[in-house]
């Protein structure tokens, strides 16, 4: 019983984590249609900003966090044009040309980050590194807590502002339909620089709390991307608050399986999945998916 | 006359939006037959539900008796029901030919055969001087054409034109007119959603008119344009002030 | 006849890798190219080809050659499994799909007893170049023979140049468009299952990662993306110049991750300013690369 | 009509293709390998991994490597017959990857005609090289690979100074059996699904049941997954030892973990990625108590004559040449360059090398008997572990007071083991 409630704390603090990143690349799915497959290079990047400032200003690097939060802000504002410029209807297939872009986007970083870093493992130590809360008989590490209550917030923070912002408004809109939110007078081409500005923002932070976690390497992105596409396949592609259930769902998947079947088939349960998913509901669990 | 499509009780929402509500009619075999309404009255979605790109929500569609409702859109087209787009879908770096012989694979098998029956739409279709040009070459008029001629192709019994004459010049009207009259003279049935009145009374020897989605009245050419609720609903001060 | 163009089997083996990195480009295009779907986990199929063989010949004893058709058949089931869902859908559902299926591959391969895991499978070496170099270069000229009949030269071609131009044209023009790009999809995994076993069998050494990391499915589509995608000679040209200066930089800085990052430019800046690939700058379709105006461009997007 | 529909195709295509078929066809090659030209150095051919995922080990490798090269030639090279003949390196990069190991090797063989090889870092590259050796016949020896898989494939020409890794990671497990009391009654064993760690995670269970501790949990979760969920389960059965199998990356975040799940068994063991600088410092002070295994440390008292006389003559020499402390890796390719020297001196042979001349190597290997100041190198000419260095006893180390200190087995500890570990907040 204590190893059952152990691990379902650890399931919903797995998916509290995720729901961040799910939250931006279903979004960013969502109004630009199209897939990013640097989402795991970003969770990385995020990582590696954190560690770098704490190694040259010192602190903790939750305190960080809001300045990473606008750094990638700005450096997906700044890339959106070359994205915006492979999609344009110059090309041929526009939707095929944007996918293998960020397909090369994500090599590049990897890359870069690789060469310039190569393969050692890096750690952040927080404050609440290595606390512990007691929840009853089981035990929930501090640091945990704190990333699903920070993705949790950010994600409460994020649906509000898309509920009660005017540019939010516009997202909605063109996430809906785009021509028509063309031909209402909105602004596509801005709100789709400010979404994947947003999806950067939110998916680096999400990196700072993962490398505090784990360590912080090249390689981490990889998985981060395999979670983010469960999870919009689960949520149905676009449909942004499908996230949170899909989110908490992988979480659960996983830490049940580890302890219970073994942690050799954890990705296998994973996919296996994904595929039923696929095969059954392509529009998501909720079937609301595009 | 036989009916060669008989659509029943046919419904299609989008969101909130009753696109297309408890629509029934039919088109007699041999005819042309027009589909008319102000824009955003369903007639495109009405097209995409009989050639099977939406699926309806309620009622059925029947072709030559045999019930297409929600079959794929190539089953649909091997069955005989040929469409053209209204906004214009070439494939775009294939050349005319190759275009044409896309839809002729509905009929053969063979490259040589297919090849032959696409050039011999062309030549109906007046494309045949175009044939080795690529389609993103072409102006408006002749990829409107080739958008027929590939309908064309698949060798139907009823030709589904969305819009083939908006847009066009004068000139280019008359030669789209007489283009629709020899497909009919073909013994193809074609059913066509037109806003050009000019070309559609003449044209067509029933209409059928819908607004919001239904169907608000269905008639002869010259009746039509004489029916108060046709008029009050779409055709509006400019034809009475002509009449 | 015989022309000394190689004189060492050093660089007879260089000749080796480029020729299967050829037919393997050439059998993603005939999916990602030809079809315009996108396959990221096309790797999956080199690598459960070259696993058939290896099982094949450690664990049943079976002779080399017959190793080779039931790779592909595998690979073909496989195709047609993740296709059967995934190809009623829209083009983005497929690249999750196949990216999950590529990764999935890896880790049943790493999880099964029989594919010795972690650890790997050894093949019985045989170790004669020449012979996997004539191998390969038959198999090669055999999928470029393949695409050609099939893609440039039949029905099927057209009906996938159809669909990749406009699917849904395609579809009312009579194309039963799903059928097709499984078709199409199955058919492309056929070439990447041989050169599996056939480099399964030269390398006598495979292991999850080598022959089913990512690294595989990435270079695919560098190669075919700087070729000229859905081109019959684009993948021979992307592949030649890109594993020769793979193995340039090899010899000469000797960074692989480096090359990482030149594949990530390379896959940026074709897709930006040279859709076509080099293919497109030799046939001088549609030279997109115009500096100033491109540069214009990208300044006006700027002003948001 | 059918002119008419394929006039656009181009025949010229099918014509080229047609060419390239016939000229590529027509190349058919032996591959050549004369004899090498006359030289008075050896030229040694070295493939290991310079870039890529294993390049951190790789540089390892070619630290020991280098310093065996510069030390001979320092000395105006190797003494064969009274005469000194120099020796030089020619590095080849395996990128981490078999395949490039493959090229690597043929290059290095056929291009270079090196007389011989010091191999790869990795196993799965070493793996893909020895084919090749075995191929041209020319003898390699890695100074580091260690994968059982290597042994038992038992390649003529490849031989390794470290002995596999199933038989060092039972050290800490026999020296928390033996040396400590009360004598831990259970473990539990996490393992990572790479070849290295895994065997390291079998040799664990391997030697808990040889020495009595109840194995209650055993596990083998991949790389890079999320291991809460894993030390939570393993925490369940409140086991004495908590053993982990696998690189440091891995044991970092499982340790971690464990301190966050107030996990705290009586030891925690892993074997060499505890002996890694990114180790302690991933860790901090939570590296504190943990055991691991290793086969060479500068503190042991080995006599030697060649080259280096003890494990600390070499580790200074080592510090002033590269500024870092070596570790076993760096020592054990030393002394594969050390056990080339020595064979090749006993079979008097010079460069360049013959057929007959390698062959002989070979077998001047295999009888080779030696001390280094890495400690005896004798090859096994039999068993599972065929041509892997059976010469040496693997250590039990221990961090006490942020050092890496020699607990065990038995006399070969300098230290006592600290055992049982007090709980996280009071280390």
């Amino acid at each position: 019983m204590e190893l059952f409630l152990q691990t379902l704390v650890d399931g919903l603090l797995i998916g509290g984590l995720i729901i961040v990143i799910g939250v931006g690349f279903s979004l960013c799915f969502g109004v630009m249609h199209i897939i990013d497959f640097a989402v795991g290079e970003w969770v990385m990047l995020g990582a590696y900003t954190a560690f770098w400032m704490v190694r040259y200003l010192g602190r903790d690097p939750f305190l960080y966090l809001p300045v990473i939060f606008f750094l990638y802000l700005a450096i997906g504002y700044l890339i959106y044009p070359l994205i915006h410029r492979a999609v344009s209807g110059r090309r041929h297939n526009p939707a095929l040309m944007g996918l293998v872009f960020t397909f090369g986007l994500a090599s590049l970083i990897k890359g870069g980050a690789l060469t310039a870093w190569g393969f050692h493992v890096r750690s952040v130590t927080t404050w609440l590194s290595g606390e512990s809360l007691a929840l009853g008989v089981a035990v929930v590490p501090a640091l945990r807590f704190a990333g699903f209550a920070f993705g949790v917030l950010a994600t409460v923070a994020f649906m509000l502002f898309l509920k009660w912002s005017k540019i939010g408004v516009a997202i909605r809109a063109m996430a809906q339909d785009r021509v028509m939110a063309e031909l209402l007078g909105v602004d596509t081409n801005r709100v789709s620089a400010l979404v994947y500005a947003m999806y950067t923002g939110l998916t680096g932070m999400a990196g700072v709390l993962i490398g505090a976690l784990f360590s912080i390497h090249a390689g981490m992105g990889l998985k981060y991307t395999t979670f983010a596409f469960f999870v919009v396949v689960l949520a149905g592609m676009g449909y942004v608050p499908g996230v949170i259930p899909a989110a908490f769902l992988l979480g659960l998947l996983q830490s049940f399986v580890t302890v219970y079947v073994s942690g050799r088939y954890t990705l296998l349960a994973v996919f296996f999945v994904l595929y039923l998913t696929l095969l059954v509901r392509p529009r998501g669990l909720l079937g609301r998916g595009w | 006359m036989d009916m060669l499509l008989e659509v029943e009780n046919l419904k299609k929402s989008f969101g909130g939006v009753q696109a297309v509500d408890d629509l029934s009619f039919v088109v007699q075999e041999g005819s042309i037959t027009g589909l008319i309404g102000p824009n955003g009255s369903g007639k495109t979605t009405c097209f995409n539900l009989i050639s099977g790109l939406l699926r309806p929500d309620a009622g059925s569609i029947r072709f030559a008796g045999r019930e297409i409702t929600s079959l794929r859109p190539s089953w649909i087209a091997r069955l005989g029901i040929g469409r053209s787009f209204q906004i214009p879908a070439p494939f775009t770096r294939m050349t005319v030919l190759e275009n044409v012989m896309v839809g002729a694979f509905s009929r053969t098998r063979s490259l040589g055969e297919a090849s032959r029956l696409a050039l011999e739409v062309l030549e109906f279709t007046g494309l045949k001087e175009k044939r080795d040009e690529l389609a993103a070459n072409l102006t408006t008029a002749d990829r409107k054409r080739l958008e027929v001629a590939r309908a064309l192709s698949t060798g139907p019994r009823l030709l589904l034109l969305d819009e083939v004459i908006a847009g066009l010049n004068p000139t280019e009207v008359l030669g789209a007119m007489e283009l629709i009259r020899a497909i009919r003279a073909r013994g193809i049935t074609v059913f066509m959603v037109e806003h050009v009145m000019e070309a559609v009374l003449p044209l067509c020897e029933w209409v059928i008119v819908l607004n919001f989605g239904r169907k608000i009245a269905e008639d002869t050419p010259d009746r039509i344009v004489r029916n108060p609720a046709v008029i009050e609903a779409y055709l509006g001060e400019r034809f009475r002030a002509r009449s | 006849m015989a022309v000394p163009l190689f004189v060492s089997s050093f660089w007879l083996r260089i000749a080796t890798e480029v020729l299967m990195w050829a037919g393997l480009a050439q059998s993603w295009n005939i999916i990602g190219g030809y079809t315009g779907y996108l396959s990221f986990g096309h790797g999956a199929f080199f690598g459960i080809g070259a696993y058939t063989t290896a099982i094949l010949m450690v664990h049943a004893g079976w002779p080399f050659w017959p190793t080779l058709p039931v790779g592909a058949v595998l690979s073909v089931l496989c195709a047609a499994t993740i296709g059967i869902p995934t190809l009623r859908l829209r083009g983005a559902y497929f690249a999750i799909a196949t990216w999950a299926f590529g990764e999935a591959v890896r880790q049943v391969a790493t999880v099964l007893e029989i594919t010795g895991g972690a650890f790997g499978m050894q093949l019985p070496p045989f170790l004669n170049l020449p012979f996997f170099y004539e191998a390969i270069l038959i198999a090669t000229i055999l999928t470029y023979l393949l695409a050609y009949l099939l893609l440039e030269r039949s029905m099927f071609g057209y009906k996938l140049r159809a669909i990749r131009e406009n699917e849904i044209a395609a579809e009312t023009a009579g194309v039963d468009t799903v059928v097709t790009k499984i078709e199409a999809f199955a058919l492309s995994a056929i070439p990447a299952a041989i050169f599996g076993g056939l480099y399964a069998y030269l390398i006598t050494y495979i292991h999850p990662d080598s022959v089913l990391g990512p690294a595989i499915t990435d270079l695919m589509v560098v190669m075919v993306l700087f070729g000229g995608v859905g081109t019959l000679w684009g993948p021979l040209v992307g592949a030649t110049a890109i594993q020769l200066v793979n193995r340039l930089l090899w010899f000469l800085r000797g960074e692989s991750t480096l090359y990482l990052v030149y594949a990530g430019v390379a896959i940026c800046l074709v897709v930006l300013f040279m859709p076509d690939g080099l293919m497109g700058l030799v046939e001088r379709r549609r030279v997109l690369f115009r500096p100033r105006e491109n540069l214009k461009a990208l300044l006006r997007q700027f002003k948001l | 009509m059918r002119e008419d529909c394929l006039s656009r195709l181009n025949w010229g295509r099918g014509l080229f293709l047609i060419l390239l078929v016939v000229s590529l066809l027509s190349l058919t090659v032996s591959p050549t390998t004369g004899a090498a030209p006359a030289r008075d150095f050896f030229k040694v051919g070295v493939v290991t991994s310079l870039s890529g995922e294993l390049a951190f080990g790789g540089n390892v490798t070619k630290r020991g490597y280098d310093m065996w090269a510069d030390t001979v030639n320092q000395l105006g090279g190797i003494e064969i017959a009274g005469k000194r003949y120099r020796v030089q390196l020619i590095y080849a990069d395996d990128q981490s990857t078999p395949a490039t190991a493959a090229v690597a090797g043929e290059r290095l063989i056929t291009q270079e005609q090196v007389d011989f090889i010091l191999g790869p870092y990795a196993s799965g590259t070493t793996l893909a090289l020895a084919p090749i050796t075995e191929k041209y016949k020319v003898p390699h020896i890695t100074g580091s690979a260690e994968s059982p898989l290597i042994w038992q494939r038992k390649f003529k020409y490849t031989f390794g100074t470290i002995p596999p890794v199933s038989i060092n990671a039972q050290a800490p497990i026999q020296t928390l059996a033996q040396d400590v009391s009360p004598k831990p009654q259970t473990i539990a064993i996490l393992g990572i699904d790479d070849p290295f760690s895994k065997f390291a995670a079998e040799a664990f269970r391997t030697a808990a049941q040889k020495f009595g501790i109840k194995v209650v949990r055993y596990e083998i979760v991949p790389e890079g997954s999320d291991y809460t969920p894993a030390v939570s389960a393993a925490k369940a059965q409140n086991p004495d030892i908590f053993a982990i199998g696998s690189h440091e990356k891995a044991a970092i975040e499982m340790i971690k973990a464990a301190k966050e799940l107030k996990f705290n068994p009586k030891a925690f063991v892993q074997h060499y990625g505890m002996t890694t600088p990114d180790f302690r410092k991933g860790l901090g002070k939570d590296a504190e108590y943990v055991f691991g295994a290793s086969v060479w440390t500068a503190n042991l008292n080995y006599k030697a004559t060649i080259l280096f006389t003890t494990p600390k003559e070499y580790a200074e020499k080592f510090k002033a040449k590269f500024g870092t402390e070596p570790d076993y890796t760096e020592a054990a390719s030393t002394a594969a360059g050390i056990a080339f020297q020595e064979a090749l001196r006993q079979i008097k042979a010079t460069p360049p090398l013959d057929q007959a001349e390698k062959d002989a190597l070979v077998a001047a290997l295999e009888k080779l008997n030696i001390m280094t100041f890495y400690g005896p190198v004798k090859f096994a000419t039999s068993g599972d572990y065929y041509h892997s260095n059976a010469g040496l006893q693997p250590i039990a180390l221990q961090y006490q007071g942020g050092k890496l200190v020699e607990v065990g087995p038995g006399k070969l500890a300098l230290a006592k083991p600290r055992y049982p570990t007090p709980p996280w907040d009071r280390r």
